[in-house]
């Protein structure tokens, strides 16, 4: 309905391979954008930056790191916590050591360090597959939080082996420590995750992207097409670590200010699994959707009985809610596989359809 | 060169020196490695029959075990209460089957998958409420008193929980090899439409193999709930199941049974002599690093069929 | 002729278009053509490059002035730029129907005396090898497609590049001679021969002039009001005087933007990208689309028909109103722009059509039921009357004054009498010359030097002139009653069931029609229902379906009824056809229009046993397949009979 | 494609301009220099022979069809030229390079490309991608540059387009450019998959039953791509065809096996009289 399409024609291959080729799409999504940097940090509370906006953040930057992998590239992966401690830990190591690096620049080092160990973990991928390599990739999970927990260098030897962030300014703005205000760590948290978005969706909407897709329907048919299964493989490993490592510095960064290896368990990696399926895999899209979905999910959970008056020992209550959780999410994979970028993507089919079924 | 003494010489020396020391360390890691191989093998019987990689197994054997322990503290009798939980896992597999399984029938393997860790939630949630979250005793009797063959030191309930399993594998391979069930179960492994053509519901194919997976849980549950309580890390050990899945290949049953005792040796021995050189705890990942070590070699697994793959 | 030309331009095409290359040069798009994916443009320039090289290369080759030039294909702007070409020269473009058989093509070739072709593909180049030995004056074939032509060894098959690359070296070695040819051109040449399809008997070839053509675009652009930037999409066919007029004259004369569609597959596609802003289609499309919009919300969800039947209804209520002269009142007001917003502007927004300032229709009559349909959604739909032979205007509705069953007043430069018979005789500026080498066809057709337009009709009380059928076509009933069958045959075609009808009663005691379900319809119809069904055949003869379609022929009754001219002529027995009429069969033109006699005469079986009191008939008919070859089907058809009303 | 097009350089549009499709190979020595050579070839199975000292060539510029029943070798012979298998025995000479094994890339770096029986297009992508997946071995651009979509990335990514689109008019598939092929109907499945194959500017193109489960239609339609593949870029066709009519109306050459054997070879006349032929597989199992 909202869709009036008509004349919106292209005489050029690049308007025709924009990614919002629609105009009523690049309006919505600007609108979005300009409402998220402009007018967000001046009416969100300090609650609703650090209990919402800055995790939603963290988790899309995860979630669209493992969707480039297991959404597509096909390679299911449970290691995302081991990934994103990588960033966090190396993050850490490097501000501390070389405080003068600008912080921002740090944490892409931090995620270039996690890309490599994402390398060397995807090397199983050239042999094993499906399940093999997801169970594979729980190796890497539990051998890297192992280490970080056992290898004082890498935490400073610090008594408490917790990473703290300490205060790093860049062009005179506290960014992070305990000194920088929520607006700061948020409006820097949504420019990462802007910039490293659009740099996912030109990935996936060239070369690149196709081949990942070419592996994930049909990997015989994509070698015999000339795509080298190891390397491209590989490259998604890399480059969903890196999205996975720079989550995981913002994480302690950005957000939570300390962290250790606890923080970054198996139960991360299952949750951003899991802001990928019910997102959608292999939807760029699906992964904000994803990450807002299972960021909030929680939230409401906790907070929605006490609203309606109800008051319950904190143990049941975080019962309740792992039962409601776990069967939402079964409902959910029932209703629609696909994720809510599917859900999405059928509405919008609709209203362009719109009165017409097709 | 210290160190590599260290790796490499030092600790086949302290085995050499203490063969009985070490020979306690195998029979141990061989009695862990029997209980890995009974959650394995209730992944493995599921994952063969319907293709759904069960990550709600370790739930299963918590749930098992809560509920087993929650009768039992009603004051219920033993085989009374054994009886009744049986009941409750095969009512569960009714549920799993019309809720889960069902309306994601031909869905890709992934999201059934990401089901099963819905289920995961869902059955440990629920447990807890139901039977509380406390580390509970369960004592089924099975005697547990030291004693010393040869100079080697063992436990009887070790024995026990060893003999138990070796009684679980014998029967299910008589259930396979044996019953019209079983073999119905063989047929819907090797091919869904032909094990249909012959006349056998899916759906009822399904709610067995659960329920069966649901009775390997309850005596995984037993067995690990007398040895260190009933409690939520009994879900965990799903984890430790994986690696030996790996090892012993998704679909085989001696594959389950193999990789769950090299598993368990393999990490004991480590554990033991190499484990102080980096710290320790290294029981968590050796598994792992040793199924993927492994799987380099043979990526179906110990016991897999090769793949020939076809264009 | 000259008279009111702009800037001293003559009123020739080459000369009109020269004018616009100046003024509008690179910054105006005159053709446009969706082409490897994206839209691909001519500017005025870019088109002038290649026409110029073009007719260059063409003059190289030996085309003179007052030489023919067929053109053959879908309609791309290589094959609109090679008219202009040829008229530069001083010659004529003879556009051809793609889908012509051999024998057709040959016909007209031979006697057009053709000497050089354009045309698109592999599959033209072999139609015209196939009549060359048969046409010795056909010289040269340009083809624009080089597909599967490598390994033809034919001399006189030149690709338009090569054509240019030839006309690049000639105008090297001429300067100024295409301007010295285009000199030449004068507003009485020959701009054009359209073979009208022809109801009867062989196509003849109509004459139209440069002047002709002009002063009548000039005219209708002035009247309508149509902006320069005016798009259009040059979707029908180019042997068609309508496209020839709607994609090329006004072009050149408006200075507008043509679009040519991807494929014939793409079109609809096509239209929703482009968005033209003026629309003309024979009343055919206007059905087609309205049975496409019809099927598709019988397949919508419960709400969304449930909204489109209210608010269509409302549409229809009004549009009644309006066409009684009567307002709205504030609630239906009110209602219809929410119908605006939810369901006609989305509706119309799919259908390509939102951005339509002007759409027009003509050609033929327009069933009235069809045409308020489109009025009432809100489409601006006029409907004119119009022929080939008078280039092509003669009556255009005033923009506050449209009805469905009238075509406006007459243009104001012509002068329209009727002969005894109820005729439309016409005498103006732009009726044509003559037919094409048909001294005896010309001769017939004017009559006091007024052309005899073979259209039945009168003038109304508000100066509007009514068509009834063609002239031949009406006829009277046993008992005296005036029987016009389109009249019928259009109320019957609005029912999306009905693809063609034919009515019969000339000279019987009452009216009787012949039916062509529309398979698509009706197949999703049934498939609605689970009916399964073999062919065509099998589903024409389906009870439920003759039960359907005698439900659709009750509700023309009734609306018949409710005329006073019309309702002795209520359908009194139907059959539904075991084959579909098809132009490879000659029932129908390709134009779509039904050739009544050769109907009746091949039918005769069928007419016979409606005036006997037989429930069925046995019959069989020869069907033609596109690779040429035929076969018999032999069928059943049961005749019902429908009760009359009043 | 249109070869005309290539000459009239001028026009100012940057965005018009005709695929580069059509840089004609040489035809000159059709059917006379072998492109390939398959020496003695033999595969097996654990127990199971595919394959049994198979020797052939596939000449320059010639259509070549492989025929025989069920289970004959067929497909097997088409995995071991781009290197899916590899055979115990024998060895490959393709360009005048002989070798033994070789990774499927490899092969299709080389200039091999091919269709499958049971079409194997990518199930998630539009026709368009999966077409331009077929290109994926020319693009050069490295993934920092795709990723900001910069400059040469971009410029990459429709110059290639560009060359698709060629192929999506010559194959007649705009309408369904941007449909998921999951969607498509079989015959138009297939012509995507042609396309697919197509876009590698294969010197060597396998096609393993390019008509299986076509209607007559259909049929036509794939007889002329493929004729027309073959004739406007050259293209060197091996293929394995069930229907007789179509590999005698458009094969210069037939080879015949049976049980991993070669029966016969020849013109599809000669195969036709064939004894050995008729006896071993049409007699049996064509009509």
């Amino acid at each position: 309905m909202i869709y009036r399409e008509t004349g919106q024609f292209k005489s050029s291959y690049v308007s025709d391979q924009a990614i919002f080729p629609l105009s009523q799409d690049r309006w919505m999504v600007f609108s979005v954008m300009g409402v998220a940097f402009f007018v967000v940090p001046f009416v969100a509370s300090e609650y609703w930056l650090q209990a919402v906006l800055i995790p939603f953040l963290v988790f899309s930057m995860a979630t669209i790191g493992l969707n480039l992998l297991t959404g597509y590239a096909g390679q299911v992966s449970l290691g995302t916590g081991a990934f994103m401690a990588v960033g966090a830990y190396i993050t850490y190591k490097i501000t501390t050591n070389i405080p003068d690096i600008p912080i921002l620049v740090v944490f892409l080092l931090a995620g270039l360090v996690a890309a490599g160990v994402g390398i060397i973990f995807g090397l199983p991928s050239l042999r094993i597959k499906g399940f093999y390599l997801a169970v594979a990739t729980l190796a890497a999970q539990f051998f890297i939080t192992w280490l970080f927990n056992k290898v004082g260098w890498f935490y400073n030897n610090n008594p408490s082996g917790t990473i703290i962030a300490p205060p790093r300014t860049m062009f005179g703005i506290m960014i992070t420590g305990p000194e920088a205000t929520a607006e700061t760590r948020y409006l820097v948290g949504l420019a990462f995750v802007t910039f490293f978005a659009l740099l996912a969706k030109n990935l996936v909407r060239g070369r690149i992207g196709r081949a990942w897709m070419a592996i994930r329907d049909m990997d015989i048919a994509a070698e015999l097409m000339g795509i080298r299964p190891l390397q491209t493989k590989l490259l998604a490993f890399a480059i969903s670590s890196f999205y996975c490592g720079l989550a995981g510095a913002m994480m302690v960064f950005l957000w939570l200010g300390s962290g250790e290896t606890e923080t970054f368990a198996l139960d991360v990696s299952f949750q951003v699994l899991f802001m990928v399926i019910i997102g959608g895999l292999g939807s760029i899209l699906g992964s904000f959707l994803g990450a807002a979905f299972i960021t909030i999910l929680p939230i409401l959970l906790t907070n929605a009985p006490p609203m309606v008056g109800i008051v319950m020992p904190i143990a049941l209550s975080k019962h309740l809610e792992e039962i409601i959780f776990g069967c939402l999410i079964i409902y959910f994979l029932v209703v629609e596989p696909n994720g809510l970028a599917r859900l999405w993507q059928i509405a919008k089919e609709k209203l362009r359809r719109w009165p017409f079924p097709y | 060169m210290d160190l590599l003494y260290k790796i490499f010489i030092n600790p086949f020396v302290e085995m050499i020196d203490g063969p009985i020391f070490f020979a306690e360390v195998i029979i141990s890691g061989v009695l862990v490695g029997a209980m890995y191989s009974m959650v394995a093998l209730g992944f493995v019987l599921i994952f063969k029959a319907s293709g759904v990689f069960n990550f709600a197994q370790g739930a299963l054997v918590l749930f098992a075990a809560l509920t087993l322990v929650g009768l039992l503290e009603l004051g219920f009798n033993l085989w009374v209460a054994l009886v009744f939980t049986m009941g409750v896992m095969v009512l569960l597999a009714f549920l799993v089957e019309r809720f889960m399984l069902r309306p994601l029938v031909n869905q890709e393997p992934i999201i059934l998958f990401m089901a099963t860790i819905g289920l995961n939630f869902a059955l440990e949630g629920a447990g807890q409420i139901a039977w509380g979250s406390d580390v509970k005793k369960l004592d089924v009797g099975i005697p547990n008193q030291t004693f010393e063959i040869g100079g080697i030191l063992l436990n009887s309930f070790d024995l026990w929980a060893a003999a138990s399993g070796a009684i679980l594998v014998v029967v299910l391979a008589l259930f396979f090899h044996k019953t019209f069930i079983g073999r119905a179960l063989r047929a819907v492994a090797d091919d869904h439409q032909a094990a249909q053509s012959v006349g056998i519901p899916l759906k009822t194919i399904w709610v067995i193999v659960w329920s069966v997976a649901g009775l390997v849980a309850l005596v995984a549950g037993i067995m690990w709930g007398s040895k260190s309580g009933v409690q939520f890390s009994l879900s965990l050990i799903a984890l430790k199941a994986l690696p030996v899945l790996i090892l012993g290949g998704f679909t085989s049953v001696p594959g389950a049974i193999v990789g769950g005792l090299i598993i368990g040796v393999g990490e004991k021995v480590a554990e033991i002599y190499w484990g102080p050189l980096v710290g320790g705890a290294i029981e968590n990942w050796f598994a792992y690093i040793l199924a993927l070590a492994f799987l380099l070699f043979r990526p179906q697994g110990l016991f897999g069929e090769v793949i020939i793959e076809r264009v | 002729m000259s008279e009111g030309s702009p800037n001293g331009v003559h009123d020739t095409f080459p000369a009109r278009f020269v004018e616009n290359v100046k003024r509008l040069g690179k910054e105006k798009i005159f053709m446009r053509e969706k082409k490897f994916g994206i839209w691909q443009s001519y500017s005025w320039h870019d088109a002038n490059i290649r026409i110029s090289d073009f007719a260059l290369g063409l003059a190289a080759l030996g085309f003179k002035r007052g030489d023919r030039l067929g053109i053959v294909g879908d309609n791309r702007p290589e094959l609109y730029f090679g008219m202009l070409a040829a008229q530069m020269l001083g010659g004529v473009p003879v556009p051809l129907y793609q889908d012509s058989k051999e024998q057709e093509m040959e016909y007209i070739v031979e006697h057009a005396e053709t000497r050089f072709a354009l045309v698109e593909d592999q599959e033209q180049v072999d139609k015209m090898l196939g009549i060359k030995g048969k046409c010795p004056k056909l010289d040269t074939v340009i083809f624009k497609d080089a597909r599967g032509l490598r390994n033809y060894p034919e001399a006189f098959l030149k690709s338009i590049a090569s054509v240019e690359e030839l006309g690049r070296a000639f105008g090297k070695d001429h300067p100024g001679y295409l301007e010295a040819e285009m000199e030449k051109v004068q507003p009485e040449d020959t701009a054009v021969i359209c073979y009208t399809s022809g109801t009867t008997g062989s196509p003849k070839g109509v004459v139209l002039t440069h002047g002709q053509l002009i002063f009548s675009a000039r005219k209708i652009i002035d009247l309508e009001h149509m902006p320069p930037d005016t798009s259009t999409m040059a979707y029908l066919p180019m042997a068609w005087i309508g496209d020839f007029y709607y994609s090329f004259v006004t072009s050149i004369v408006g200075g507008f933007t043509v679009n040519c569609p991807e494929s014939a597959d793409t079109v609809l596609q096509d239209l929703r990208e482009i968005g033209p802003n003026v629309f003309f289609g024979p009343p055919r499309i206007w059905e087609n689309i309205l049975t496409s919009v019809m099927i598709r919300m019988q397949d919508a969800g419960w709400s969304k028909r449930k909204l489109f039947q209210y608010f269509t209804g409302l549409a229809t209520r009004i549009q009644k109103k309006r066409n009684q002269g009567k307002k709205p009142s504030m609630g239906e007001w009110i209602m219809s722009q929410l119908g605006h917003l939810l369901v006609f502007g989305p509706l119309l927004d799919n259908l390509g059509l939102s951005r339509v300032k002007s759409a027009y229709t003509g050609g033929d009559i327009i069933g009235p039921e069809v045409f308020d349909f489109f009025r009432s959604l809100g489409i601006n739909l006029k409907q004119f009357y119009a022929s080939t032979e008078a280039a092509i205007l003669i009556s255009m509705p005033e923009s506050h004054d449209i009805r469905g069953d009238t075509n406006g007043p007459t243009v104001p430069w012509m002068d329209v009498k009727f002969s005894k018979d109820g005729e439309i005789l016409i005498k103006g500026p732009t009726v044509f010359r003559e037919y094409l080498k048909n001294p005896d066809a010309t001769k017939e057709a004017f009559e006091d030097g007024y052309f005899k337009t073979g259209d039945a009709g009168i003038i109304d009380q508000d100066g509007h002139i009514r068509i009834f059928d063609r002239a031949k076509d009406v006829s009277h009933l046993q008992d005296g009653t005036m029987f016009a069958p389109k009249m019928i045959e259009n109320k019957l075609k609005f029912s999306q069931y009905i693809k063609e009808a034919v009515a019969v009663g000339q000279e019987k005691p009452y009216v009787s029609v012949m039916i062509n379900i529309d398979p698509l319809s009706v197949g999703n119809w049934s498939e609605h229902r689970n009916m399964a069904y073999s062919s065509y055949t099998d589903l024409s003869q389906k009870p439920e379906v003759l039960t359907l379609i005698e439900k659709e022929i009750r509700r023309v009754n009734e609306s018949l009824a409710g005329e006073e001219q019309l309702k002795g002529t209520q359908i009194r027995k139907f059959l539904i056809l075991h084959k579909e009429l098809d132009p490879d069969d000659e029932e129908i033109t390709r134009t779509r229009k039904v050739r009544r006699g050769f109907v009746s005469e091949k039918y005769k079986d069928l007419i016979s046993a409606f005036y006997t009191d037989a429930d069925h008939v046995n019959t069989e008919a020869k069907v033609t397949f596109a690779d040429g070859r035929t076969t018999t089907i032999r069928a059943d058809l049961k005749i019902i009979e429908v009760p009359i009303i009043g | 494609m249109p070869s005309w097009a290539n000459g009239s350089g001028r026009l100012p549009e940057p965005e018009f301009i005709f695929l580069p499709l059509g840089g004609l190979r040489p035809m000159s020595q059709n059917g006379k220099t072998p492109l390939l050579q398959a020496e003695n070839i033999s595969l097996s199975f654990g127990g199971l022979n595919a394959l049994i000292g198979i020797s052939f060539e596939i000449h320059s510029g010639e259509i070549l069809a492989i025929i025989g029943p069920n289970g004959a070798g067929k497909s097997s012979m088409l995995n071991v030229i781009n290197g899916f298998y590899h055979p115990q025995v024998g060895t490959i000479t393709y360009k005048g390079v002989t070798r033994h094994r070789m990774r499927p890339h490899e092969a299709a770096a080389k200039g091999i490309a091919r269709t499958f029986q049971n079409i194997a297009l990518f199930k998630g992508m539009s026709t368009l991608d999966n077409i331009m997946t077929g290109r994926n071995l020319k693009m050069r651009v490295n993934f920092l540059l795709q990723a900001l979509h910069w400059g040469p990335a971009r410029k990459e990514e429709i110059e290639h387009r560009k060359f698709v689109e060629g192929i999506i008019d010559f194959l007649e598939i705009q309408a369904i450019r941007g449909v998921p092929v999951g969607r498509l109907p079989y015959g138009l499945q297939k012509r995507v998959e042609l396309g697919r194959a197509l876009a590698s500017e294969p010197d060597l193109l396998l096609l393993d039953e390019p008509m299986a489960g076509m209607n007559n239609e259909e049929k036509e339609d794939m007889c002329r791509f493929i004729l027309d593949v073959n004739d406007e870029f050259g293209t060197t066709i091996a293929l394995i065809e069930h229907d007789m009519g179509v590999v005698m109306d458009i094969s210069h050459r037939v080879i015949v096996l049976d049980y991993g054997r070669k029966i016969a070879e020849g013109t599809p006349a000669e195969v036709r009289a064939n004894q050995v032929v008729i006896d071993a597989y049409l007699g049996v199992s064509h009509d």
